[in-house]
């Protein structure tokens, strides 16, 4: 308990971050209308790919002499990357369709 | 320097991700959205390939990372660019799992950086202190608390989202045994269990668990979306897109690094959401979708569960296409059906024929007809029928008094009215097409057979509705002929 | 240039908190149907009486012959207190005629 | 430890500030809403009170404390209860500028904290690493900035908040001279200009412009309200709400106190688009209320602007009671000249009786009617007028087709048929009680004299239209007396 206590403090920052990150996803798209429901979430699909920094830094960071990091390194770029670029891609095609759209 | 410049490329990342977010949530700026969100990740990836540095140390191997990034680029430009628009629900996915995968492979990169110091000195403490600095001061458990997180929760995301990507292209096909459930809890509490345990006490010896752990997550992945009815797989995929988001967030918080970590939170929020709106859509409980209660067992032809009753009548293809030429309002609804005979040609030809007689034809589109959100959207507009022709639900129920035939093309549920009338149906509830308002319902579709829900359609014994049975391709092409030969 | 990037890294998380909060608090009435302009007005105007924390650590902190700290404390506790008091009770009796509302 | 539950206690307190909001803007939640932020308010008060502690430090002086806020308490509750549902805007204007010149008073104390070193020795260097350790090593400079926006946002809230009460329970009456607003921009300039110049180069001798500084604030504040329309002090009040928020925000940055910040950032956020949807709901700009178009200069009676166009046909009270005692269905469309002549109860009364009578009588309320957003609500609830009674705009306009009788008591603005007819209009655009659809319109006012927007109103003109001139309460109280002698 007790720990857990000072834990919440030393850490306060990222948990406000945290907690008020999700009030963001949640309260933004709270009014997304069905026929969006698609795109939306290819969209998101494509943010995720964020993690694709990790995969970079793991890469930058690894030994010259340490292969197993150096391959896994690569193929999570790789990964990472085809998440990013292939995310947002899609996602631009399928809002085409929406280009006329009036409202 | 260069550190703070990187802070604030990271700042803007997070920033361009909730507005481009937002934007996304609106048919007026949605593709905008898109754009700006990709600007915010392009500024924070090459921030990080440039100016990031640990302990003064800049990053190496450039040569990998570019051309790692090139490979990714490329390919995942390609596919993307490629795929038919039906097609787009696979993509998704299989890009969701690649995020997945992402996410754990660095957890075993970074665990592997993690326990070599063990492998040398057992002492725990010798190394807790190591790690203090080397890890922006998280202390080791935290460490590695994050590193198992981002392992399960990413590995679980990859295999689910390649059973998932499977499923809609037809290649895996539903399968779930007794007690499957059970099944799938039992594993779950295993790798927790596992994970904990390495947590507590953890050394060189008993380190393979945490491939143990990576093993048993993939397999969870997959017996999670195995039993899922193919046609729920939509909402599937935005859970494990959440999770994604999740995982990421766990790299957010091993590298101390802001950008992923809102990103992912962002995510994993959004997500979580958007898979509940997904589901209060077709009006079904999440839980209902994942325990898959009609989802998987019913869906589809042959689904069980139909009892004749009443009786309906038939129309020929050429009192049909009579009827419809000389017709002065004809409103298309278009389903599932549609779809799965890839039909829509067909059906943008008959539309602009009757248009060129004066019939004003429009089409109607239930906003979860078919098998994904926007599915008709996609459908139609690959058959580049126009925008201005599709009408959503509200509109399309007004103007249906006024309409003197409804052509109903392979839908089925979205047009029931036990969705209105009876609460004992599963889809009670339900917003749907009153094509009953109009003068005149002509259903196509293969039989008698149920749709998604598996249930039984009054519409199609009610006495304003004629029956055009044929698969809905092959049906309008003869009728485009008949109605030429008119 | 050079010292504002570097204030911001400093402050980072605070930075975060500030504009994740200033999105949360946009989106989070962006849906307030006009009619409760007023109860919203006046529920927020209780809550920045959170105002009054600073009040009650001045107050606690002033030294017993630092007369000025302790009057000007004093004073900021009491309007603090208006503030928090008089706001949520202002409010909740604007929001009983709702109470009937059928949403 | 004791330190740790503070920390959570605020944690608590943001989270509650946040869903409480949320709640406050869905009427469904809204009351309990109140209640959630209302209790988070309590844990992080009380959690200071007793867990606080600076370097070690427990805070003292508790009777004080004590006292303070037992005071606070008694007053501000029996005010919020004794107060008048309709003069309930002043109060929450009060209230506003209680918590502004709250956060002025913290500045205050802290300079002077801040500045006893100075006062001792003159080496800037000094002090500056003293506070360092003192003050979170926040450093001085910024220490300074922050009491300074403090003091400043603090005060001018204040002066403003007390000049909008004074206007709205009329003591203060609209006041502005040439060049106001040239004024008012040089008053701003001079008191960055001195703040800039504090901040840089700050040492005993200057140290009173700080007062200065706090006199100027005052001053703007009170010259920033007193040309601003008295009917659009719902509008000024929301923004100084949101001002306040923001000093309450630097009061968090001040003692790095996490439920300060967040809080009053929310509030800031929160409020700035508040005051902007509350302008668009009267469809101006914000800037257009600041300025004061017409807001100001031809509010209420006596407006210019008016030029006599077309014949408009009276109605006697006789006949009015007839009209409406044989109506089968009835609509009341109170406005601005209700609550001025205090007319609610009266008006209730006629409802009653008309019910009696087997006529069903509703209200149709305008989303702006009166001076504040539900101001409508506030005065019928007042008389305790049934809520199911009242109409939103929108389902009031369904009814009016069906409805015999229109009766408008003291309402011009909001049914001014110019507003969707006439683009030159300053009201072109505001959604409208569309009056006209029903078979007869009676219109009570004093005089042909325009409403809030100064502007003619072509609906008194029309055929359909017969006006019944008097003030409302006296006109209503003679119609009940008509009525009951049929
Ligand atoms: N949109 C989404 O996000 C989403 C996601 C998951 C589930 N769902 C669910 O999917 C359903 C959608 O309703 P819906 O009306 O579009 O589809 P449906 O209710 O599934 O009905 C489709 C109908 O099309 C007919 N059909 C199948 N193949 C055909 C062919 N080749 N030619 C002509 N007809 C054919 C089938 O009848 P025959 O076999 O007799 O031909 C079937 O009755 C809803 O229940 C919805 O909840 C939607
Ligand atoms: N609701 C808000 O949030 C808000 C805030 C600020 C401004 N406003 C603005 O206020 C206006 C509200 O429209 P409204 O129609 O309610 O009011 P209005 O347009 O201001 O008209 C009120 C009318 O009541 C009459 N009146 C005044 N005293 C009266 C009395 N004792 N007995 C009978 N009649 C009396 C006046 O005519 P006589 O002088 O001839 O009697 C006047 O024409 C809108 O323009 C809105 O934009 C609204």
């Amino acid at each position: 308990m007790n720990s857990i206590l000072s834990w919440i403090t030393e850490n306060q920052q990222i948990i406000y971050i945290v907690i008020l990150m999700i009030f963001v996803g949640i309260e933004v798209i709270g009014r997304v209308p069905s026929v969006l429901h698609t795109p939306l979430m290819s969209g998101a699909n494509a943010i995720h790919g964020v993690v694709i920094i990790g995969a970079i830094i793991v890469m930058g960071k690894a030994e010259h002499d340490n292969y197993l990091a150096l391959i896994l390194g690569f193929l999570a770029v790789v990964l990472g990357t085809l998440n990013v670029v292939g995310g947002f891609v899609v996602t631009d095609r399928m809002l085409e369709m929406f280009k006329k759209k009036k409202k | 320097m260069e550190l703070n410049v990187l802070t604030l490329c990271y700042l803007i990342g997070s920033v361009t991700f909730i507005i481009g977010l937002k934007m996304l949530s609106n048919p007026a700026s949605a593709r905008k959205g898109n754009l700006v969100a990709a600007g915010g990740m392009a500024i924070a990836i090459l921030g990080t390939i440039f100016l990031y540095e640990e302990n003064g140390r800049k990053l190496g191997n450039y040569g990998w990372i570019f051309g790692g990034i090139a490979i990714g680029t490329v390919v995942g430009f390609l596919a993307a660019r490629k795929v038919k628009m039906t097609a787009m629900p696979e993509m998704v996915s299989l890009f969701n799992g690649m995020g997945g995968a992402c996410a754990a492979l660095i957890s075993i990169v970074e665990f592997n950086h993690f326990r070599e110091p063990v492998s040398k000195l057992t002492d725990f403490e010798e190394i807790f202190r190591e790690l203090h600095m080397e890890l922006h001061n998280s202390y080791s458990a935290g460490f590695l608390v994050i590193i198992l997180a981002g392992l399960i929760i990413g590995s679980v995301s990859f295999a689910g989202s390649m059973i998932a990507w499977g499923k809609l292209n037809g290649k895996v096909k539903d399968f779930s045994f007794k007690g499957q459930h059970i099944f799938n809890i039992v594993l779950m509490i295993a790798i927790l269990g596992l994970a904990t345990y390495l947590v507590i006490d953890f050394n060189a010896s008993n380190a393979y668990l945490f491939y143990v752990i990576f093993a048993l997550s993939l397999l969870y992945g997959i017996f999670f979306v195995f039993p899922i009815g193919g046609a729920d797989m939509p909402v599937v995929i935005s859970l494990l897109n959440s999770f994604t988001g999740v995982a990421a967030a766990c790299g957010g918080f091993l590298y101390d690094n802001k950008v992923m970590l809102t990103g992912g939170i962002l995510v994993g929020a959004a997500g979580t959401l958007l898979t509940i709106l997904m589901c209060k859509a077709m009006n079904r409980s999440l839980a209902n979708v994942l325990i898959g209660s009609f989802g998987g067992s019913k869906a589809g032809p042959g689904g069980g569960g139909t009892k004749e009753q009443g009786l309906y009548k038939e129309i020929s293809l050429s009192d049909t296409a009579v009827v419809m030429s000389y017709a002065s309002k004809v409103m298309i609804v278009p389903g599932y059906g549609l779809a799965v005979a890839q039909a829509q040609h067909a059906c943008h030809e008959l539309e602009k024929l009757l248009e060129e007689k004066g019939v004003n034809v429009r089409y109607a589109i239930h906003p979860v007809a078919g098998r994904m959100p926007g599915h008709m959207n996609v459908l139609l507009a690959e058959a580049d029928v126009s925008y201005e022709k599709l009408m959503e639900m509200e509109q399309a129920n007004e103007e249906f008094p006024t309409t003197d035939v409804v052509l109903i093309l392979g839908a089925n549920d979205v047009v029931n009215p036990a969705a209105k009338s009876d609460p004992s149906s599963p889809i009670y509830g339900m917003p749907i097409l009153d094509v009953e308002l109009a003068k005149n319902v002509i259903v196509n579709k293969r039989s008698m057979k149920p749709g998604y829900a598996g249930i039984e359609n009054d519409l199609f014994f009610r006495p304003k509705t004629s029956m055009l049975f044929g698969d809905a391709k092959k049906v309008l092409q003869d009728l485009i002929a008949e109605i030429k030969s008119l």
